[in-house]
């Protein structure tokens, strides 16, 4: 069961990775990216992280998404043809990705790990409510302030060119 | 959850991260290359879930949502700048924005 | 540990972190003040008022060590740092910001400021990736503050590259994370950085921090962003963020793990004489004039590097001296550019334009000069304590690139000089500058003639302002 | 008192010199020169005998000696230079720049006073250098004429050169006793004393250095006079007299062997001269060289002698040939210093011809008159020293002989053109001996005749020989037979010089004679003709061949050192350029260039600079794994 | 009396300041400020001169110096390194006197030099002052930091002077001057750092050159002689004594770091090319001097050989190299590194009178240097133009000209009775009597007399001597003689140069003593 959903989630990724590698259409690389970042929600899940897995789903599935296909929208002239990106430094871009993916599996297989940490708690939701209310007070503080000031910004840059 | 579990989701990790790296490198259209960008963050998240499994205090669980919600940020950011030169030369291609130089 | 226990600690704590609590509040405040039509003249006021409050707090805060679970560690060099970024941020009204965008821009700098506090402070990995992020927020958007298309292109050429290093950054994290199993810098041990996977993830880490510090081969977005944020905005982001990054690499060197010939550091060192020679090198060409001296920004980048890494009693003094000088010089030599700049002048080759206003073309000359490092301005006090420090510390190839390096400086940095006095001169009458710039001009010439003269100054203020002793 | 005298002695002329050239009055200078004379003539009669040291520099003294020989020959150079002042009065009296020419002949007597009174090699060398510049600025004197700059550059280059020697000779000294002459003992090493005797062949004009001294006939003819008479050419014997003593003994014999042959090759190169000066030129090379070879054997005191009358007498011949070229100047267009424009002047100039014939026995080497008495010394001595050394040094007495018969063979042919036969110009300009002429001639010409060196007219020594130390070795009675040989060919010398010569003849105007017609007549008639003829044929080839040597090999060598010298400082000049700076402008191109990448690495599209950064990231990693 | 070095070294500052409030349009006020100054300037140093007591015998440096004056200037806790002490410490011994002395009157000169100095003249003044309060600096400064920062200040006056009033190719001259005089400076200050670090002053380390040269080492220092460290497989005080002959080498500047010399005094105004090559050269001689050859005097007897060496090349490629030019002011900049070269065979000789005969060249060529300077001045101020073969036969237009050309050439190729001959002769009498190398370097030495008479005299043939003829018929009206201000600066040139070379010991007296305290360093030293 559990090795066919990996197969599964595993093939989500990859056919959402390969179609955002191979495709000229951003609108279809927007949708792929969606079908990857459920995909790795999956993992997520797998991995015992659940609250991730919905953020991940909501904000990044539901949110960035949305908002890169409103950008293609609104930075792409859209009458009726498809948007379409070209690409450049083909060669040295696979050279050096392939040595990048290269390199990380040499030091992943090349290391052991400590897999025989503690057990997780049940609640993982109520422990991370918490922690954010003590361990990670500062961390929740900046990140509060964070988007504050990411809205801020996005929002008085949108506003500038929609001044124009 | 196994030894071999765990390395194979860091392999995943690096085939999201080395494939957003190739579109980072690849792609003109600077959505595109955000689409890229988020890739890597995710290969980031990947890595940071994995190792949270083994750590009671699910420090890398909560490191990962924080870095979620930091990219939706810049993202939003980015589109906001992108609009803007969009608005003002119509260029929606990297390779397009030189108008910085020498 | 109970939670009441905890929550105690954490109020009892909380007076380390009033400082950026007080920015905060302080940077609402002006944001609320400045949507308010009738009151957008207080902005400055209420801008002025937050910072002189954090300055307060900042020498109030007696706390030191590890506070709050952990996130921060409060230490002298981080109390004293903080006067720096602060003064920094409380001069920048002197750029005199025109009315538009006022509000916003001093909203982004306070936000920037508590980013700044807090990377230097950061004690984890999570609040170094937050507070890291927060900057760079902020710098993206500030970079695209002239609201023109090139400032516009700087802006998400910057925020690409620094979402590269971001993402690198965050997959370190998790390799370290992984390796460690903690998120505590303090909890790092040497059996577990022996690994390959924890030193690659190490190695990926500090992509992050060096993109701060831009330091090569993360130094890549300074120029294009130097020479078209506006000139305030540059100022700030060449001094503050990189002093706080630079500050935050002292503490993560300042561990057992990284003993005298600790591999890492051999490469921190190596990436730091790459930086001098790429960013001295780099700005020989240059036209744009706030592009060189942001070139030259880099090169001080790798100036300013060994006091971060070598943890001696004497680095940590040349470290202070330094960073102030730095922090005057730079920020005196973007006023002055910004000032030439009003006028219209913004390639190197236009300052003959200015030849008939000779006091300010002294005055700039000799914060070059500063910058260049030669006497009697403190810019050469600085390089001396920097030279003595590696002479001390044995670190003799990186001496030599150092002093190489501030030959070939004074190549590029005297462009302008040369510019404006030798060449042939263009008459333009438009151009002339107010009395207020002179004064402010004069001033900045003198706080660096005096520092070189007094240099003791520096030293005691850092005693007489640090209340923080471990 | 003594001191007073002494330098009054020393600075009057120069002091006169200056004062004349400042109030425009030559006559100042005239008056310094002769109060000059007097105070050292008083300090002669006084027979002032002493020493003055003065610390010039830490550690070295400076020291003046006055002793007889310095005294006396003190007074000779200021007589002459006096005459010459005189003579120069009606010589320059229309010059523009008289001034200074007096100044100038101030200096240069100033100069060759002090050589003589120095007691110390540096201070003497601090003279020595000062005559090589009044020499420059004398010879130069007419500088807007065309060679004469080059020529005055050459003579005080070659002399410098020389200096140079001479110097690094004194240093080398310095290194293990004392510089004072009056201190000095034991004997030199040899290279030291070749050095300086190096030095002294550049002031007296010895092979190699020769060269210089026929240049120099572009000055003013006065001056030439004091050259060659007096100060300058006088300076290198004087200084060998002085240090001969403690010559190594190979430098000695170098020495005489360089004198010799300088003798005989300056005799015969003057045997072939046109121009009056030039002849004189060959001539003083040639007694100079006598007078090294002098010192060279070991008979300082009779070079000594032969330096004192060949003052005169040279003098007086260059006077007169002054005289000679002043009159011609007035007379013709033509060169008036060449000799085959001259003849007949015996009734235009009576008083120059009288004179100048005294100078020129003199020169020649007649009995009763005060050149044999002083050649005779030398060559005797040289008889004695080669008795003592070995076969072939009597080489160098031999040449000495064979020279005196040269000398005086281009003596009568000089005369014989000058003021005998017909005037070769058509002029009627006549010419009025005044007593500015007159008066030095006639003291010069009575100077040169035996009566004032020694009663006896065949006699080797003088009495004011008592002036200057008696070093020499005794010269014994075989020496009659030498002398003898001395006379004979001295007059066959003259004879001869007639019988080429005599006015009328076909070979007074010039050589072209020697044709092939004549030497068949000659080879009829008597074979000692054609042995003449063949033999002046050969001798005439020989000295053209010598002459070429002097003008292409010796000059020659000069010349390609001097371009050879910069040739070197162009191809300097060029490394300078390229290799030197090469370094540098390599660097700055080579950094701009990588700058240029570096720029260009942050404005290229930030695609690049990612994959840069990733790069180099990889950079790291790769040096991570590997290292 | 006692502070009579602080009014010397800081009076042209205050002036400099004092200018800075006069408005820029009154410009000949600029001019007769300076020259008061400077006058001034002179006079105290010859009050200097005049109390100074030349007859004391040191037993130590500590006692080498007269009119000393001390005060506390930077004193902070500086890390590991101590207490970090800089004092404002100056005073002369018989060595820097003269040179004091000598900078005042050069100073001077070039004030009178400067007076038609119209252009920008505040700038110019101001500049003027600064420099030559810099210069002084340096030969009073007896704390290194001091030294060096008086050192490192003369070259941004130097700069602006080169760069703003100079000929065509001012702005690549001055850059190049930068340049090479910065990286010298930088070598300067890494054995300066070093030093700090090596000696104490009790217990506290300290810059003072006096601790330094009396060699108060504290044990297993960098420097310490007593416990030689290595850097990089080199004992340290080698490279430092390497170092410091690189850095002062430059200023020299000794063949092969003097291309920048030829293109700063052909770019350079007359009276600045009368200070750089009558002062600056003479810092860098100085810094020789005294700070590598005193504070290392162990290195230095090893390495004369090599220092000799570099002198000579100098002497002999500078003079070949003068030969070739054909621009006057290139002749004379090459002739300076030619004569600079002695200066560095007499120091490498380490016997007294070759330390003398430096000192005394760098005096006599601080007068030389600018009279030729002057010259070639003087005809460029009439034609803007220096080229040799544009002119011929002066001599009979401008005799007085050729009167002081004549003085100060016959000065320059070593004439004896002027001073330029009495230096070489000392030089070269000490290259022939030291026992450090070969007599080959002396023999050498001695060839560049002739050399320089032959450039010196091959300039006269071809500029002076022959007919009259300048190139282009517009000069000819400007061809008049010497006026009244250029009599002023050439007559007391000439008749110093003259006197000197009559009488040397006017100034050998002075430094007599000092020098033979010094020399008497190198015997105590077992090679």
């Amino acid at each position: 069961m559990i090795v066919s959903i990996q197969i599964f989630l595993l093939l989500l990724v990859l056919s959402g990775v390969g179609i955002i590698l191979f495709t000229k259409n951003i609108v279809h690389a927007a949708y792929a990216l969606c079908l990857t970042l459920i995909g790795v929600a999956g993992v997520y899940v797998l991995l015992s992280s659940e609250l991730l897995a919905v953020v991940q789903i909501m904000l990044y599935a539901g949110g960035v998404v949305i908002l890169l296909a409103f950008g293609v929208m609104m930075t792409n002239r859209l009458r009726g043809e498809k948007v379409l990106s070209g690409s450049n430094n083909k060669f040295l871009g696979t050279l050096i990705s392939i040595s990048v993916f290269g390199g990380l599996c040499y030091i992943i297989s090349s290391a052991s790990f400590e897999t025989t940490g503690g057990a997780l708690a049940e609640d993982q939701i109520a422990q991370i409510g918490v922690s954010f209310l003590t361990d990670h007070l500062v961390a929740f503080e900046l990140i509060a302030f964070t988007l504050l000031v990411a809205l801020v910004g996005a929002a008085y840059l949108a506003k500038m060119a929609a001044d124009e | 959850m196994s030894e071999t579990m765990l390395t194979y989701t860091l392999y995943l990790a690096a085939l999201l991260f080395s494939s957003g790296t190739y579109v980072v490198i690849t792609k003109k259209n600077s959505i595109f290359v955000l689409i890229g960008v988020e890739l890597m963050l995710n290969a980031g998240n990947v890595v940071l879930a994995a190792f949270s499994q083994f750590d009671p205090s699910i420090n890398g669980q909560i490191m990962a949502i924080f870095a979620v919600v930091l990219t939706v940020c810049e993202v939003s950011i980015a589109l906001a700048i992108l609009l803007n030169i969009y608005r003002k030369s119509g260029v929606s291609n990297l390779d397009e924005l030189n108008e910085i130089g020498n | 540990m109970s939670l009441i226990e905890q929550l105690n600690s954490i109020l009892n704590e909380l007076q380390g972190v009033w400082t950026e609590t007080a920015l905060m509040l302080g940077a609402i405040v002006t944001l609320l003040v400045g949507l308010i039509k009738r009151l957008d003249k207080l902005v400055i006021v209420v801008y002025l008022l937050s910072i002189v409050v954090s300055i307060a707090l900042n020498y109030n805060n007696t706390l030191s060590g590890s506070i709050l679970s952990g996130s921060l560690a409060l230490s002298s060099l981080s109390s004293s740092f903080g006067f720096i970024f602060l003064i920094i941020g409380g001069l920048l009204p002197l750029f005199g910001r025109a009315k538009q965008h006022r509000t916003e821009f001093f909203f982004f700098i306070l936000a920037m400021l508590v980013g700044s506090l807090f990377i230097m402070k950061a004690n984890n990995l999570l609040i170094i990736y937050l507070a890291i992020e927060l900057v760079s927020f902020c710098s993206y958007i500030l970079t695209n503050f002239t609201f023109k298309e090139k400032s516009f292109e700087a802006g998400i050429k910057y925020l690409l590259f620094g979402a590269i290093c971001s993402a690198t950054m965050l997959f370190g994290l998790g390799m370290i994370y992984g390796a460690t199993g903690t998120i505590q810098i303090r909890g790092w041990n040497e059996v577990l950085f022996s690994g390959l996977f924890a030193q690659v993830g190490f190695v990926l880490f500090l992509v992050g921090i060096f993109f701060k510090i831009s330091l090569a081969p993360a130094h890549l977005w300074v120029p294009a962003t130097y020479q078209e944020a506006p000139a305030d905005a540059a100022a700030f982001m060449s001094i503050v963020p990189k002093l706080a990054a630079l500050v935050l690499l002292q503490r993560l060197f300042n561990t057992e793990i990284f003993s005298d010939d600790h591999w890492v550091l051999r490469l921190v060192f190596a990436l730091g004489m790459l930086t001098i020679i790429a960013g001295t090198l780099g700005a020989f060409k240059q036209r744009n004039a706030r592009r060189m001296i942001g070139f030259g920004a880099i090169a001080h980048s790798g100036f300013l590097l060994p006091f971060a890494l070598l943890q001696t009693t004497t680095s940590s003094d040349a470290f202070w001296y330094y960073s102030l000088i730095y922090g005057i010089m730079n920020f005196a030599a973007f006023f002055m550019l910004d000032r030439y700049e009003k006028t219209g002048i913004y390639e190197v080759a236009d300052y003959n334009k200015s030849h008939k206003e000779t006091w300010i073309g002294v005055v700039f000359s000799l914060i070059l000069v500063s910058l260049v490092g030669l006497p009697p301005l403190a810019g050469f006090t600085a390089k001396f304590f920097l030279f003595s420090t590696l002479w001390e510390s044995g670190l003799m190839m990186y001496l030599v690139v150092a002093l190489l390096a501030t030959v070939g400086s004074l190549f590029f940095y005297f462009r302008i000089p040369k510019s404006i006095f030798l060449s042939a001169p263009v008459d333009d009458r438009s151009i002339n500058f107010n009395f207020s710039t002179k004064i402010l001009a004069t001033l900045f010439c003198i706080v660096l003639l005096l520092l070189f003269f007094v240099p003791q100054m520096v030293m005691e203020a850092q005693q007489l302002l640090n209340n923080v002793h471990e | 008192m003594k001191e007073l005298l002494i330098i009054l002695s020393l600075f009057l002329p120069v002091v006169g010199g200056l004062l004349s050239a400042i109030f425009n009055k030559p006559v100042v200078a005239i008056i310094g020169m002769g109060m000059s004379l007097i105070a050292s003539a008083l300090t002669l009669i006084l027979g002032v005998n002493l020493q003055v040291t003065l610390e010039w520099l830490p550690g070295y003294s400076l020291g003046i000696i006055v002793d007889d020989t310095t005294l006396i020959l003190t007074c000779l150079v200021i007589f002459i230079s006096l005459l010459v002042h005189i003579f120069s009065m009606e010589y320059l009296k229309d010059d523009l720049g008289k001034n200074r020419y007096f100044a100038k002949l101030g200096l240069f007597t100033f100069s060759m006073i002090g050589l003589l009174l120095a007691d110390h090699l540096i201070l003497l060398f601090i003279f020595w250098e000062l005559v090589g510049l009044s020499s420059y600025l004398l010879i130069g004197f007419w500088y807007r004429k065309e060679g004469v700059p080059s020529s005055a550059r050459l003579a005080f280059m070659v002399n410098r050169v020389a200096d140079v020697a001479l110097l690094i000779g004194i240093l080398m000294l310095n290194k293990d006793g004392s510089l004072n002459i009056s201190e000095m003992n034991g004997i030199w090493l040899f290279v030291p004393s070749i050095l300086m005797a190096i030095g002294a062949f550049g002031k007296s004009a010895q092979l190699p250095f020769s060269g210089w001294l026929t240049k120099a006939m572009v000055g003013p003819t006065p001056v030439s006079a004091l050259i060659h008479a007096a100060t300058m050419v006088a300076a290198g014997v004087y200084l060998l007299y002085r240090v001969g003593p403690f010559m190594h003994e190979v430098a000695l014999t170098w020495i005489a062997v360089i004198g010799t042959l300088t003798a005989f090759y300056a005799a015969v190169c003057a045997l072939f001269q046109h121009d009056i000066k030039k002849v004189l030129a060959y001539s003083t090379i040639s007694q100079l060289g006598y007078m090294i070879m002098g010192v060279g054997v070991g008979a300082g005191s009779a070079a000594i002698f032969h330096l004192f009358t060949h003052a005169f007498f040279k003098a007086g011949l260059f006077l007169g040939a002054g005289a000679i070229i002043h009159y011609m100047h007035q007379a013709t267009d033509k060169d008036a210093q060449d000799m085959r424009n001259m003849g007949g002047l015996k009734e235009k100039m009576p008083w120059t011809f009288r004179a100048f014939l005294i100078c020129s026995l003199a020169l020649a080497g007649i009995p009763f008159f005060s050149g044999f008495m002083s050649k005779e010394g030398i060559i005797l001595a040289g008889w004695e020293w080669a008795n003592q050394t070995g076969t072939w040094s009597y080489m160098i007495p031999d040449i000495g002989l064979i020279t005196a018969f040269i000398t005086a063979l281009y003596v009568g042919r000089m005369v014989l053109l000058v003021f005998f036969g017909q005037s070769r110009i058509s002029s009627s300009v006549s010419f009025t001996e005044n007593l500015q002429i007159k008066l030095p001639l006639v003291l010069l010409a009575l100077g040169s005749i035996w009566i004032f060196f020694n009663w006896n007219p065949l006699a080797h020594e003088t009495w004011l020989q008592g002036f200057w130390m008696g070093n020499d070795l005794p010269v014994e009675v075989s020496s009659m037979l030498v002398m003898l040989l001395s006379i004979i060919l001295s007059s066959a010398g003259l004879a001869l010089a007639y019988s080429f010569f005599k006015p009328g003849s076909t070979y007074a105007e010039s050589y072209a004679g020697f044709g092939q017609k004549k030497l068949k007549i000659l080879l009829e008639g008597l074979y000692l003709v054609a042995l003449y003829e063949y033999l002046g044929k050969f001798v005439s080839q020989c000295a053209e061949f010598l002459s070429k040597i002097d003008e292409k090999v010796v000059d020659g060598i000069l010349h390609l050192l001097g371009v050879g010298t910069v040739v070197l400082a162009k191809v300097a000049a060029l490394i300078d350029r390229f290799v030197v700076d090469g370094p540098v402008n390599l660097t700055g191109f080579v950094s701009t260039a990588i700058g240029d990448r570096l720029a260009g690495l942050s404005s290229r599209s930030v695609q690049a600079q990612m994959m840069w950064l990733i790069v180099g990231v990889i950079l790291i990693l790769i040096w991570i794994l590997f290292f | 009396m006692q502070n009579i070095l602080t009014y010397i070294f800081i009076l042209p500052l205050i002036v400099a300041l004092m200018m800075l409030f006069i408005p820029a349009e009154r410009w000949g006020i600029f001019r007769r400020l300076s020259l008061a100054t400077v006058g001034i300037q002179l006079v105290l140093a010859v009050l200097l001169m005049i109390n100074f007591d030349s007859s004391l015998i040191p037993e130590n440096w500590e006692g080498a110096f007269q009119f000393v004056e001390k005060v506390d200037w930077i004193s902070m806790s500086f890390g590991s390194m101590g207490s970090i002490s800089i004092q404002y410490f100056i005073g002369v011994d018989g060595i820097s006197l003269p040179l004091v002395v000598l900078s005042s009157f050069v100073l001077l000169i070039g004030v009178i030099s400067s007076w038609n100095i119209q252009e920008k003249a505040k700038g110019y003044h101001i500049l003027y002052l600064i420099l030559s309060s810099s210069i002084v600096g340096c030969f009073i400064a007896l704390d290194f930091f001091l030294f060096y920062l008086c050192f490192e200040f003369m070259l941004l006056p130097m700069f602006f002077l080169i760069g703003i009033w100079g000929g065509k190719r001012r702005s690549y001259a001055s850059i190049k001057f930068f340049l090479y005089t910065l990286l010298g400076s930088l070598f300067i200050l890494v054995v300066m750092i070093a030093l700090y670090l090596s000696v104490m002053d009790g217990e506290v380390h300290t810059f003072s050159m006096v601790k330094m040269l009396d060699g108060a080492y504290a044990s297993n220092t960098v420097l310490d002689p007593g416990s030689p460290q290595l850097i990089f497989g080199y004992s340290a005080r080698v490279l430092a004594f390497l170092f410091l002959i690189i850095g002062f080498g430059i200023k020299l500047p000794a063949v092969p770091v003097h291309t920048w010399l030829p293109d700063a005094h052909v770019e350079a105004p007359t009276p600045i090319s009368v200070v750089l090559a009558g002062l600056l050269l003479k810092v860098g001689a100085y810094g020789l001097l005294r700070i590598a050859y005193g504070i290392f005097p162990d290195v230095a007897v090893e390495f004369s050989g090599l220092v000799a060496i570099l002198g000579v090349i100098s002497i002999l490629y500078g003079g070949m190299n003068a030969l070739a030019q054909r621009d006057l002011k290139r002749m004379v900049a090459y002739s300076s590194v030619s004569h600079m070269g002695f200066v560095l065979v007499g120091l490498a000789s380490l016997t007294a009178v070759g330390f003398s005969g430096a000192l005394f060249h760098m005096i006599s060529h601080g007068l030389i240097s600018p009279a030729l300077f002057l010259i070639a001045g003087v005809i460029y101020d009439r034609t803007g133009n220096r080229a040799m073969e544009n002119f011929s036969g002066l001599a009979e237009k401008m005799p007085v000209y050729t009167f002081f050309m004549a003085v100060c050439f016959f000065a320059g190729l070593g004439l004896p009775g002027l001073s330029g001959f009495v230096g070489e002769l000392m030089v070269l009498i000490g290259a022939f009597g030291s026992d450090q190398f070969s007599m080959w370097i002396g023999i050498l030495a001695t060839l560049g007399i002739a050399i320089s008479a032959a450039y010196f005299l091959w300039t006269i043939q071809r500029m002076f001597y022959g007919k009259y003829f300048v190139r282009e018929a517009a000069w000819e009206q400007n061809m008049l003689d010497l006026n009244a201000r250029e009599k002023l600066m050439l007559i007391p040139l000439a008749l110093l140069i003259i006197a000197l070379g009559v009488y040397p010991r006017w100034i050998l007296d002075f430094s007599d003593e000092t020098i033979r305290f010094f020399t008497q360093q190198f015997s105590l030293i077992q090679p």
